[in-house]
């Protein structure tokens, strides 16, 4: 296939392609990007052609150093926040359970970084990262990990439902590929509203099959719907390798049989990430339509659960579908301390003042503990409230 | 000639189109267009094609549109085909149903499934005269179901689907017409209200829908033979509770509950009302007659044959009674 | 340690895979694999990949590959996920219950849905707990629907199962090791064959899965307090004729039905036992136990307190036989 | 897109690419069509590169004089066995119901002549002529299309359920797109026994969208399945042009998102059709998977019923949806007299013998009316038989 790279390749050559800094200026790195001519995207179908070869790496560049850090931060919440629940989790009492997110935070927040607050997010069961980066309030969403009486969803949902409707969350979902679905129904609506909206579907590497995806795919090309669907190519479905599932060996080249423009990004390079999105947000905004954008990670813990992790130490070992070494290979790649460098380097931030986001982030992340703890728990009857918007549902125990 | 069902149900749409700004309608092929004495209602015509659009051939796309619109604001009502109800059901199980409940009451779809729904016609077989699907919905946890059996209850009903926050099934058979005028103005028949169609003493006959027509006909024939029957159209199947109320209410009177449906006989939808009797009313007698557990055959001989119709109901009622 | 439900079920299904060379399971991520006291079983080492097939995630392949390899002879079980059960629901309504009887008896799919399904547990939530699915199968013409509670059903009725010509659907809780223990050779648990596991006259109580662990509980409470239950574990929730003739029989003796079920209580499996038993022993005392019709919640405060325990079935019986 | 060519330029030059004869000999014409590259196939997209470019034409020139005679045969079958159905149909009184196929007889002709009897199809609710093509039994299907106790499915199915197992005919189906599916599940059984058939599913325009092709596509690509899908682009969905509703002008394009080899052909040319679907069969059998063929193609017919149509009159005219200049363009495009021009030019046919074959299907048709006439209808208790293999359900009417 034309245009096709795969991981190996992107193995091999990051230094043009990736965010790893070589002391290149900014700008020079940033010139680097577009001399290769689409940025950081490896790989490009569909039916926006004319986008196809355009640089579209001035996005970058004009990101601002509170932009630049605020994308450092959410990466680093999302990465302790959630480290901090394994490590609770492993002390044993834990009220809750989660699928980890770690490892792929530069997903998230490359892509939100492209988003207004108004603008949509539709997300998953690994979809922490994705909230965290749109803005959710950490002490929330922990209480309602923790299935508190004060958390996001007053403890009905726990992990696989948290939504901040005030933040354009339309919610994690339990049901792989329901979030496109979603999403795209919510684009249909912006264009009903007649606003510039746009919404983000995420999605694992599993959500393109099954019955969501096809519909959603196929309404956002049809009536061009400001719809982007982000692909969270983590190589796995719970132990089920990718590549012995699909007879494609890039996923956003299922957009071209919709006539959806696909593309495909170096998914622990936060920038290069934000490059595609913010171009599919743009265009999406000015009505020229949808756009899939597959990102190529991998997690670092198991599908779900604790299996194989310590406290305090990074990562799930000794699994049996995946080897060490694997996993060694790709926290060398960990998108957070590659984009510091690329901070530093660029002298956006300081090293004395990075460490101090990790401090800060690490106090923020204490504090949400501390109150997820302290929160009441749920009352026993509430259960039958919230089925119907008025009233309680009958018991039906005597 | 009076109002059809379908008519009255798109004057209803129409109304609330004009009233809700952002109410959308997404269809496949059943064009949301109709005439009635001089006048016609054409949805697309009248609001545009993004208010009223059709799709490709893709009910979870017409059910899981409608979801993801409504979630932010913009209420919508997805109208799928008969022969495909069961198609975007997990959408209506694990999302519309649940959404409420699992954020806490912070989100919620108010989307109306319009389901057409097939009758026990001949020649159509197996995957297109079944019947009966309504109990499916019925059973979700988080939605009502309503089925009109009359234009004027299916206009009052989709009215208030419609302007429901929770999400509503609203159950389409293709029902002759009968029943009150359709005013031309909007108006609700409240969801929950049950009608009692013909007051009696001596028997409890519950049935909606096609199933209205031979009961109808069954209880002037009771009549004629001495037997006072109670007619009772739920219209709404869920929640059942405020229903069952006058179900329970008939039953204590009648101390006899038959019901009769075009559905199959396991699990259709008399099924949760004839349970629920027996609970609050031991002593009851009951019959439940229905389709029996089998797919539709084409040939009418052998459909007709299995279908209840109203000579079966007047003999069953009558043994009731007597026997 | 005896053997597991789901070392069990393998164990039916390798024997099976043995006896016919051509039977072939999908599934998804639930690995064919699993281990007791010294031995294992891989079904996908010992019959190779195309036999024991891993897919993407995708429920409607998995059935409808099942569906299409059954109807040329190649028997298939398509194992689903718990969450997914309705995903795939529309191929077994609308294709493998009606397609022997669309064409005359032509055709058929020899196939078997192993559907896992949920319990009511604390911090899954929504999409996660739910419980109760069985009867949307049991409700489908042209399917039967088998319930194991104990290891030694669970491979009896697998072996049925993918010997039987009609496609049947497998529902697959997990319930805690109980009853006899499980020979290694294939044996059969006939579908249709109800287990009475203990007999009584004061009462009838019927449940499945994983309630039969409260009720056999209650049932040792009740019987402290003088009362006599006899527990009847239908197992064959489809076709429901024979079944209910052993529940007939003890009803007419007790005088009372109780049921308890894990599923939502509207349409739950023993409304239909009950409504069965209200047309045939009229006079019969009932009480259904279940879920309410609400949506799991996470936090364990509120899906304990809805769920049916031990305590709520012996104070539901003791009040129907004393009040 | 690249190779992308629309039914415009199809209609531009019939002459290189079509079988319109212009006084070609066979083996020119062949040669003429060998020399475009591919045969009459438009476009190629997929994993299957090798076979792109190469010329397949080859397949036409090894068809015998019986062949090329029984697929002339069988096109009229097909014509004049619905066009009875039509007559009779309008005259009243008819016990039955049909979606015709007149208008599209090429592509089942062409499809299943480039098939072995041991070879599956499953058939759609417009399956009348993909069943004929394979053998299927005038008299048996016209008495199961009026519900006789002695039709296919004993008159419980009628014309969207008919089946003949000993044919291969997995049946028609009334849920579009089920075809696919179900072909795809057989086709995964043929490699289980192990044994080289194949499994062609038929399907409309329609049938791409909805949870069937997707769930069959990707795993028929991943384990390279002996499976063909034929998409018959008829433009409509009942009264829903086909580019309404999808964002892909060239269906076969949606392969392409699977890794599945697409392909475009003027379905009213049968050795066209037969040309690509037999190097799909020969591909299919050899282990080298999937492939996606699109036909181009025209129903002469409303949906469904005979709106518009009369006695003795080809055709229905005065719809709303489309213009009857548009059908008659089509009409002049009619599959058989253009096959039937080539045959009498190539020398397979005299005129004389042509015109024999229209009157031996003539009274064949004739023979089958008479015979579902005569025969029994179905007992009124046998609806309770057939719902499982033993037994007969109760019946609850009293
Ligand atoms: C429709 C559906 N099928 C199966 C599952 C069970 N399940 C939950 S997560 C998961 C794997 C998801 O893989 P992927 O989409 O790649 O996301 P990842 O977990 O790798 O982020 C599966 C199979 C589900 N939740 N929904
Ligand atoms: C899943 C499903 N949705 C809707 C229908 C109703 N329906 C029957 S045929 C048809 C149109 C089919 O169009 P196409 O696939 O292009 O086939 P054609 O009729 O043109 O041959 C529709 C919408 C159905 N049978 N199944
Ligand atoms: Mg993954
Ligand atoms: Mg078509």
């Amino acid at each position: 296939m034309n245009g096709e790279v795969n991981m190996n390749e992107i193995k091999a050559a990051p230094s043009t392609s990736g965010t790893d800094p070589k002391a290149v200026s900014r700008r020079t790195f940033i010139q680097s990007l577009g001399a290769i001519g689409v940025g950081a995207i490896f790989f490009s179908a569909g039916a926006d052609k004319q986008a196809r070869g355009q640089s579209v790496s001035t996005y970058i560049d004009s990101l601002s150093t509170e932009q630049l850090t605020a994308m450092y931060t959410d990466m680093l919440k999302i990465r302790l926040w959630e480290t901090k629940i394994k490590d609770l989790a492993l002390k044993g009492g834990f009220r809750g359970v989660a699928h980890l997110y770690v490892g792929e935070e530069a997903i998230a927040v490359g892509v939100c970084s492209a988003l207004r607050q108004d603008d949509y997010i539709a997300s998953t069961h690994r979809g922490h990262g994705h909230l965290i980066a749109k803005g959710g309030d950490l002490k929330l969403m922990l209480a309602e990990i923790t299935h508190k009486a004060t958390g996001y969803c007053k403890g009905y949902g726990g992990s696989l439902h948290i939504t901040d409707m005030s933040l354009g969350i339309l919610g994690m979902n339990g049901i792989v590929g329901a979030s496109h679905l979603m999403g795209a129904g919510a684009a249909y609506g912006i264009k009903v509203k007649g606003t510039d909206q746009v919404v983000v579907s995420f999605g694992g590497d599993g959500s393109i099959q099954g019955s969501f995806f096809t519909s959603a795919a196929n309404s956002a090309a049809t009536y061009k719907l400001p719809w982007i669907s982000i692909i969270e190519n983590n190589q796995f479905q719970i132990w089920v390798r990718c590549s012995d599932v699909y007879g494609i060996k890039d996923l956003a080249r299922r957009a071209d049989g919709y006539g959806i423009e696909g593309r495909v990004v170096d998914g622990n390079d936060v920038l290069a990430v934000y490059d595609v999105a913010k171009y599919a947000v743009e265009k999406a905004r000015a009505g020229r339509g949808p756009t899939v954008i597959e990102c190529k990670t991998y997690r670092w813990y198991d599908h779900y659960g604790f299996q194989g992790s310590k406290i305090g130490r990074d990562g799930a070992f000794g699994l049996g579908y995946r080897s060490d070494q694997e996993l060694r290979e790709w926290m060398a790649k960990d998108p957070i301390p590659r984009f510091r460098r690329f901070l530093v380097n660029e002298k956006v931030l300081t090293e004395e003042r990075a460490d101090e986001v990790v401090q800060e982030v690490k106090q923020t992340v204490d504090d949400a503990a501390a109150f997820a703890e302290a929160q009441p728990v749920p009352k026993a009857v509430d259960g039958l409230l919230n089925v119907f918007a008025e009233g309680a549902v009958p018991l039906h125990k005597s | 000639m009076p109002k059809s069902m379908r008519y009255a149900i798109l004057e209803a749409i129409q109304g609330e189109m004009r009233r809700d700004k952002l109410l959308t309608l997404l269809y496949e092929y059943q064009r949301p267009a109709a005439r009635w004495g001089g006048r016609s209602i054409n949805l697309e015509a009248e609001f545009g094609r993004w208010r009223a659009r059709f799709s490709a051939i893709d009910e979870n796309w017409i059910v899981g549109g409608a979801l993801g619109m409504s979630m932010i604001g913009v209420r919508a009502i997805a109208h799928i085909p008969s022969m495909t109800t069961l198609i975007p059901y997990e959408l209506m199980f694990n999302h519309a149903g649940k959404l409420r409940h699992m954020t806490g009451g912070q989100a919620a779809f108010p989307m109306i499934l319009w389901a057409d729904m097939q009758g026990r016609a001949s020649f159509q077989a197996g995957q297109h005269a079944d019947a009966g699907l309504e109990s499916c919905y019925a059973r979700l946890a988080g939605l009502k179901v309503v089925i009109p059996s009359n234009p004027y209850d299916a206009k009052g009903l989709m009215v208030s689907a419609i302007r429901d926050v929770d999400p509503v099934v609203f159950c389409h058979y293709s029902v002759p017409t009968s029943g009150p005028d359709v005013p031309d103005e909007p108006y609700t028949v409240p969801i929950g209200q049950t009608a009692v169609r013909t007051e009696g003493k001596d028997i409890t006959i519950v049935g909606y829908a096609p199933q209205t027509v031979e009961i109808a006909k069954a209880v002037k024939q009771l009549k004629q033979r001495g037997i006072s029957a109670e007619f009772i159209d739920p219209r709404t199947l869920a929640p059942l509770e405020q229903v069952m109320e006058t179900i329970i209410k008939s039953v204590k009177k009648t101390g006899k509950l038959l019901t009769s449906d075009d559905g199959s006989y396991s699990f259709c939808n008399c099924t949760e009302i004839i349970a629920r009797a027996a609970e609050a009313v031991p002593g009851t007698k009951f019959k439940r007659l229905a389709f029996p557990d089998a797919p539709p055959p084409g040939a009418p001989e052998m459909i007709n044959y299995m279908r209840v119709g109203a000579a079966d109901i007047v003999t069953a009622a009558e043994k009731m009674v007597r026997g």
